[in-house]
């Protein structure tokens, strides 16, 4: 047998997790923790290297015989782009939140939790087992739920219970589908909860339909899509910018992940059945997260706010089922992960300086502090998808195979564009230009980035700009998932409607 | 349709052409180091910048030089880079087309971009953050000729948005003026609202074609259905709008001009703003197939030439009164490229001789402004001819360029515009015979104003003539005003005949009717012009007025306060109402299902009363329930 | 035992009915009698009537262990309990709890009824004895003894560790935790100056109680010079129960002989 | 041999009485009597069935109930004299701190 990588992969942090709850000395905590970090991410990067040699890495081990439920783990590209993705951030994630606000608990639970979240997240992307995939969903709400009410804002504990009834929720409902599925699989024979086999199914009709918006309403609550979204700007205004960006980043991601794996693997004719309704809904999400975020007179919210119209932006491509718009989709959420990423760690390195969260609290920042001010708007950039950046190329991705199949819609969705400049562009105007104020000149004079903290954005900026120029690596690393499922699902691309231009 | 075939076989690049690439490369490379390394290259950034502009424009002197000495057939040259990434059906390649239409903008942007490079050396001197001006203005070069040299519409839109980031960098330069700022945002959002239209455009391509490259588009335009080609030709308008400032997009423009003047030379005037008509023309393919989007583009062009012109009359800034001339000027552009194959020619030649002479008054206003201490209302001037007497004289020939002196370069480029108009249609005719005279009264106007009269100058300034480094490109670029005009008249239809797909007409040095009506107009308005302006003397302060032709005009036509009203307003509501929804209607809902939940449960919770006995009573009740149920049950 | 003594009546079935009325009567006292030591005695009624039917159930050792145990160490630490924390508290006859006797006294009925039924129900095989198991090994001890230290060993050891874990257990918990540090001399020292520096508290010994020629017992409180009374001469327990002596007599005592000594002085001042 | 069913109608009839002085003494001590009562009577229940049966294991078990019983008694004793310690009572009322 060889050598469980993904077991192996995923069980590293948590063990991290546990260790550090060990007593040791700060410094030792910090450094410990961001080896494991490190440590996971080459092995995140092992594995894809593995992957990318062929290398079969699918782990299939009998758990609960009664149940048929299965230690099954396996990556394809869309979970190797979120694996990659979570390896990534979270060490960066720990490297700028080396001090942890003072007061509240220590950064060794804080180092503690983030690798814990990493680790049950891992196992989330990798989860090849409807109930293992369960478990992990529900396990992550644990430390999030922590590192909320832990090291957050003055409204923290209000934020932190919030998501979680929110997603504890959602869960719920999605448990009552896991039950249902196992039903359906028993009476047609061995009880299995392996992905594949319910895939095998075809649950048709009513059934399938409730079942799967059991899990569709699960990850809408996750994913947010408005009106199940406010749990997400609370969250993120009242916890620490590291905890926002894994949230945000790589907690949210599993709604859209579970979207393409679970709703439309397992219920491919019940997911059409929601097509029309699904991609007015994203629309919906699309405007208000844009018009939320230009409302928003704090920094925190409005990237939060963004995240909301970007989600939207996923699911319409997901439910366009065209390889573009699916692979689009795919690569936005690896995008999004460092786009927001990056907003939320800029403005985390500012409202350390500041005080302050409140976009009034700023102004002229750009002449004291040209760094910062430069990489918030570069950041911005990426999350209004500027093309260079990525975030454009899956942008235009779903924008475009959307298109191709519901013109209408798109052109509607497309206003989230204009929208998206701006709100990225008036609260770089109100925070960093103008005349400097009073407050930025005794907060900001000669306090610009740290070493550190540059050295911090260089890979998020870094894989968003040479994603931007060269995406053909993520977009191949993708598409065969998209492939994949559209074959599933039974759906191909319109053809060019002028024949022959081509 | 042999006319498509011609541009539908570029040749693959050889020799020099493999070097285009570097055109784009080393300016955008420039532009990031510059960025980078910061303070350290404080001292020879700007050379750095010069000399990658510089050698952008000897490349594309090589090429065109390189295209002008080769057979017809085989001027377009292809030049694949690398392959973006492909989805689906769908690949999408960066890859150069230089042919007789990109060339000639690649010569434009880098040749009048290198002077203003230069000008600029002397402009910004004194500015602590010329380093950044510098990148920017690379960053701004390298993605202009990306746009202009891309083969797809793809990559030009991938230049077409990052020339609206550079703008928007440029615009807001004076990051600490709020105005500037504010100027810059409304620039960008605006633009983007066009990026719309170009977005649009390309999924339509993409739904209708599989492709987004010139060839395949122009190759299947034909093939289209009539609705879908004006929605895409109604599409590329919108863009072009955006980005050319025609209604209803025009009003960011005339805010751009709180940027250095270079910039609004460079973009606002010569280049940048141009790019909707080569977008135009570009696609004529598609223009050709629907007479619909073709009567748009000529609505939208001829609306905004009498806008621009109407604006330019009632404004007291010498930037802004540039900036409606700009608006004009190209909405004569964007009304040839409307009319059809006829136009094409003409609207590139009038583009060509704009990005002249546009880029001469505006440097010379910078000129102007370098001497009076960056006062930018012409109410203060006056009398400058004799203490500016390289910028008087380099300004007055960029004038009489614009205003159609005969044999300057706009009597050329304009006239035929006009007269194509009238061919096309008496009535658009008519309208851009009277923009022509609204031309020569607001530009007389600016002269009179600026350079003749008494001096009203303010307190404490003295105007100076400019150093050399900015006075020589004035004079360059005077140059190019007088003559480009008359050395291109002939040869550029014909030059650009593979390209857009037009027949060359004949044109001819003597006058026609409507050239001899233009010329008589054109006098009436510097006469008019000299009548009101050149007489009295000018208050220093501008006149309270009831005359609402002037009231809208010195309000730009109230163009923002038809956004506001139309777009700001409700989108700030919609926000606030999203804002209050979240946090009084869902929030509220979810809160109070929560406090529905608590009150529930203190009510249940005094069933805990924390006596043992009560609960041994409850536990023994259980008891008998489960024992009661499970005898029952065996009873059952 | 199981001769028969009249026909059909055997001799256990005589026990039973003299015991059990008894064991049920010795219940009742438990649950009814309303002091403590009552209940406790009505309890090893009724455990000493349980031994008695063990022993008639063929199960001999089980009856003696019952009395021993039991009665005799259970029931006794009980009554030792009982002395230690009150053995003259009665509970009062008002129940706090609404309806918790009525209910309670309708689950036990309901209990009752549950059990009989379901004994009703169980029973429905011929009756063995066990009398042929006990003879197996030679009597009723060294069967159990079989069975205890044979199939049932392991449960043996654990039962004999619970009882140790309990002991360990009983001697912790009723362990007296000192929660404060313990006051030497010094800081006693200290602490009544500084009581002293604040509050005034006199840090000299309490005054004695009061000498009389009718009492000198602790409860007689003493009498400052100008006759009133030193409350702290008199422990405030004694105050509480009422033990102390009340002062007013000797109050008076001593203000009449003042009084008569002032008659005398004046008098002598008249003269 | 008479009716065995007499013997686990007496113990039935002890458990019930047991149960409900559980429930109606206020007296920790008295309320701990009736639990040993409600022992006693299980008791009584397996040695009766060891009757019936004819088998010894009834009469381990209620063996070892006694054992169980032996300790319980300590530990909650001490239990109750350590609240008395503290609280200066034996009623079970007056524990009533698991009230929110």
């Amino acid at each position: 047998m060889t050598f469980p990588w993904l077991t192996f992969l995923g069980l590293l942090p948590i063990l991290g997790g546990l260790l550090l709850l060990l007593p040791m000395g700060k410094g030792a905590a910090r450094l410990l923790g961001l080896g494991f970090a490190l440590a996971t991410l080459a092995v995140g990067l092992g594995v894809a290297g593995l992957y990318a040699a062929g290398a079969d890495l699918a782990v299939q081990v009998p758990w609960i015989r009664a149940f048929g439920a299965w230690w099954a783990l396996d990556v394809d590209g869309m979970g190797l782009a979120m694996v990659l993705m979570t390896v990534v951030l979270t060490p960066l994630v720990m490297l700028a939140e080396w001090q942890p606000p003072a007061g509240r608990w220590s950064a060794q639970v804080f180092f503690a939790l983030v690798l814990m979240l990493q680790g049950l997240s891992l196992f989330v992307f990798m989860a090849n087992d409807v109930v293992l995939f369960y478990l992990f969903f529900e396990a992550t709400l644990i430390p999030t739920y922590f590192l909320i009410v832990g090291f957050g804002g003055p409204r923290r504990r209000y934020a932190a219970v919030k998501f979680l009834l929110f997603s504890l929720a959602g869960g719920l409902i999605m448990l009552a589908s896991v039950v249902g599925l196992f039903a359906i699989s028993a009476s047609q024979g061995a009880p299995s909860y392996l992905v594949a086999d319910l895939a095998q199914l075809s649950i048709d009709g009513h059934v399938g339909r409730w079942l799967m918006v059991g899990f569709l309403i699960a990850f809408i609550i996750k994913a947010p899509m408005v009106p199940l979204h406010t749990w997400l700007p609370d969250a993120a205004e009242h916890s620490t910018p590291g905890t926002a960006t894994l949230l945000v980043g790589v907690l949210d991601k599993i709604g859209t992940f579970g979207m393409i794996k679970f709703c439309l693997g397992l219920f491919p004719e019940a997911s059409l059945w929601a097509t029309p309704f699904m991609v007015w809904f994203a629309v919906v999400s699309i405007l208000w997260g844009a018009f939320g975020a230009i409302g928003s007179r704090n920094l925190m919210r409005l990237v939060a706010y963004t995240s909301v119209s970007h989600f939207g932006f996923m699911v319409l491509g997901i439910y366009a089922f065209t390889q573009a718009s699916l692979s689009g989709s795919i690569f936005y959420m690896l995008n999004h992960g460092f786009s927001t990423a990056a907003m939320f760690l800029v403005v985390g390195y500012l409202a350390k300086r500041r005080g302050s969260y409140d976009i009034e609290a700023f102004g002229g920042v750009q002449k004291v502090a040209p760094v910062a001010a430069g990489l918030l708007l570069v950041s911005g950039l990426s999350a209004l998808s500027l093309p260079g950046m990525s975030t454009f190329v899956s942008e235009f991705m779903v924008i475009t195979g959307t298109w191709s199949r519901y013109p209408v819609v798109t052109a509607v969705s497309m206003i989230g564009v204009v929208l998206a400049a701006v709100y990225v562009l008036r609260m770089y105007q109100r925070t960093m230009t103008g005349p400097v104020t009073d407050a930025t000149a005794t907060h900001f004079t000669g306090r610009d980035l740290t070493g550190l903290e540059r050295a911090i954005m260089v890979p998020i900026l870094g894989v968003l700009l040479f994603l931007g120029f060269v995406p053909a690596p993520a977009a191949q690393l993708v598409e065969p998932t998209a492939q994949a499922i559209l074959a599933h699902v039974g759906v191909t691309d319109p053809a060019p409607v002028v024949k022959g231009a081509k | 349709m042999i006319l498509f075939e011609t541009i539908a076989e570029p040749v693959v690049a050889t020799g020099m052409f493999t070097w285009a690439w570097t055109m784009i490369a080393v300016p955008a490379v420039v532009a990031g180091v510059l960025l980078l390394a910061g303070k350290l290259s404080d001292a020879w950034g700007h050379l750095l910048a010069t000399a990658a502009v510089l050698w952008s424009f000897a490349i594309a002197v090589c090429l065109f030089g390189h295209q002008l000495f080769a057979d017809a057939g085989s001027r377009a040259v292809v030049a694949p880079l690398y392959s973006w990434f492909s989805v689906g059906e769908w690949s999408f390649e960066v890859g150069l087309l230089v042919d007789q239409l990109s060339i000639l903008f690649a010569m434009l942007i880098t040749g009048v971009g290198s002077l203003i490079h230069i000008y600029s050396i002397g402009y910004m001197a004194h500015d602590e953050r010329r380093r950044r001006f510098f990148a920017y203005l690379n960053l701004f070069i390298a993605a202009m000729l990306l746009l202009v040299l891309a083969n797809n519409y793809l990559v030009l839109f991938v230049g077409w948005e990052g020339v609206g980031l550079a703008s928007f960098l440029l615009i807001s330069f004076w990051q600490h003026k709020p105005s500037a700022a504010a100027a810059g945002t409304k620039a960008f959002v605006m633009n983007r609202v066009g990026d719309l239209g170009m977005l649009a455009a390309i999924a339509s391509m993409l739904a209708m074609f599989g492709s987004s490259s010139f060839t395949d588009v122009n190759a299947g335009a034909h093939g289209l259905a009539p609705q879908w080609a004006t929605m895409i030709g109604l599409f590329l308008l919108l863009a072009a709008c955006g980005k050319s400032a025609q209604v209803p997009l025009q009003a960011w423009l005339l805010d751009a001009m709180e940027g250095p003047t270079p910039v609004s030379a460079l973009i606002h005037a010569a280049t940048m703003v141009t790019a909707g008509v080569y977008l135009v023309v570009r696609s004529h393919a598609v223009f050709e197939t629907s007479p619909a989007a073709q009567l748009a583009v000529v609505v939208v062009a001829t609306v905004t030439l009498l806008a621009g012109a109407w604006i330019g009359t009632s404004q007291d800034d010498i930037k802004k009164v540039l900036a409606g001339s700009t608006m004009s000027q190209i909405g004569y552009m964007m009304l040839a490229a409307g009319i059809g194959p006829a136009g094409y020619a003409f609207a590139i030649f009038h583009l060509l001789t704009h990005g002249f002479f546009k880029a001469n008054m505006f440097l010379g206003a910078g000129s102007v402004m370098h001497g009076m201490n960056d006062d930018v209302n012409m109410r203060h001037y006056g009398a400058l001819s004799t203490a500016m007497k390289w910028t008087f004289g380099t300004f007055a020939m960029g004038y009489l360029a614009i205003i159609g002196f005969p044999l300057f370069a706009g009597y050329f480029s304009k006239d035929h515009i006009i007269e194509a108009a009238f061919a096309q249609n008496t009535f658009i005719g008519i309208c851009a015979l009277i923009g022509a005279g609204i031309t020569a009264f607001y530009m007389t106007r600016l002269m009179l104003m600026t350079f003749f009269g008494e001096k009203r100058w303010q307190p404490g300034v003295h105007p100076h003539e400019s150093p050399r480094v900015m006075t020589i490109p004035l004079v360059i670029l005077a140059v190019a005003s007088v003559v480009s005009g008359l050395v291109m008249n002939n040869w550029i239809q014909e030059w650009l005949e593979p390209a857009v797909g037009n027949h060359a007409h004949e044109v001819s040095l003597v006058p026609t009717p409507v050239g001899m009506a233009t010329m008589g107009i054109v006098a009436a308005g510097v006469v008019i012009s000299y009548l009101v302006f050149g007489r009295g003397s000018i208050p220093v302060k501008a006149p309270a007025t009831n005359n609402p032709i002037t009231l809208a005009g010195r309000n730009v036509l109230f163009g923002d306060q038809v956004n506001d009203a139309l777009f700001v307003t409700p989108a700030t509501a919609v926000a606030a109402a999203v804002d209050a929804t979240d946090a009084r209607g869902i929030d509220k809902a979810a809160d109070s299902s929560a406090d529905a939940f608590a009150g529930l449960s203190t009510q249940v919770r005094r069933l805990e009363t924390g006596y043992v006995r009560s609960y041994a009573l409850t536990m023994l009740g259980g008891v008998l329930f489960v024992g009661v149920v499970l005898i029952l049950s065996q009873l059952g | 035992m199981n001769t028969a003594l009249l026909p059909l009546v055997t001799g256990s079935e005589v026990t039973f009915w003299i015991v059990a009325p008894l064991a049920v009567l010795g219940a009742l006292g438990l649950v009814l009698s309303r002091r403590a030591v009552y209940a406790a005695l009505s309890m090893a009624v009724s455990m000493i009537a349980l031994a008695v039917l063990y022993a008639s159930l063929g199960a001999p050792f089980l009856a003696m262990t019952q009395i021993i145990v039991y009665t005799g160490a259970v029931m006794m630490m009980f009554l030792f309990v009982l002395m230690m924390v009150g053995i003259d508290t009665p509970d009062s006859a008002v129940e706090t709890l609404k309806a918790q006797r009525p209910l309670a006294v309708l689950m036990g009925v309901g209990l009752a009824a549950l059990l009989f039924f379901g004994i009703g129900g169980a029973v429905h095989y011929a009756p063995a004895t066990v009398i042929e198991a006990n003879a197996e090994f030679g009597g009723n001890v060294e069967g159990l003894a079989n069975l205890m230290f044979g199939r049932y060993v392991f449960v043996f050891e654990l039962a004999a560790a619970l009882l140790i874990v309990a002991a360990v257990g009983a001697m912790l918990l009723s362990h007296h935790q000192r929660v404060t540090p313990k006051l030497g001399q010094r800081e006693q020292a200290v602490e009544r100056m500084k009581a002293y520096a604040d509050a005034g508290e006199h840090p000299g010994t309490l005054p004695n109680s009061g000498v009389y020629a009718t009492t000198n017992a602790i409860g007689a409180p003493a009498l400052l010079p100008d006759g009133s009374i030193a409350e702290k001469s008199v422990s405030r327990t004694l105050v509480l129960r009422g033990a102390a002596v009340d002062p007013l007599p000797l109050t008076r005592l001593t203000s009449q002989t003042f009084a008569a000594i002032e008659a005398v002085t004046e008098d002598e001042a008249d003269e | 041999m008479m009716n065995p069913e007499n013997y686990l109608i007496l113990s039935a009839l002890l458990f019930a009485i047991g149960a409900v002085g559980v429930l109606v003494r206020r007296n920790a001590l008295v309320a701990f009597m009736c639990v040993e009562l409600m022992l006693n009577a299980c008791n009584l229940a397996f040695v009766a069935g060891s009757h019936i049966t004819g088998v010894l294991d009834g009469q381990v078990v209620a063996f070892f109930v006694m054992v169980v019983a032996a300790a319980e008694v300590v530990v909650g004793l001490a239990i109750i004299v350590s609240i008395y310690k503290t609280r200066r009572s034996t009623s079970v009322d007056d524990a009533n701190l698991l009230k929110l």
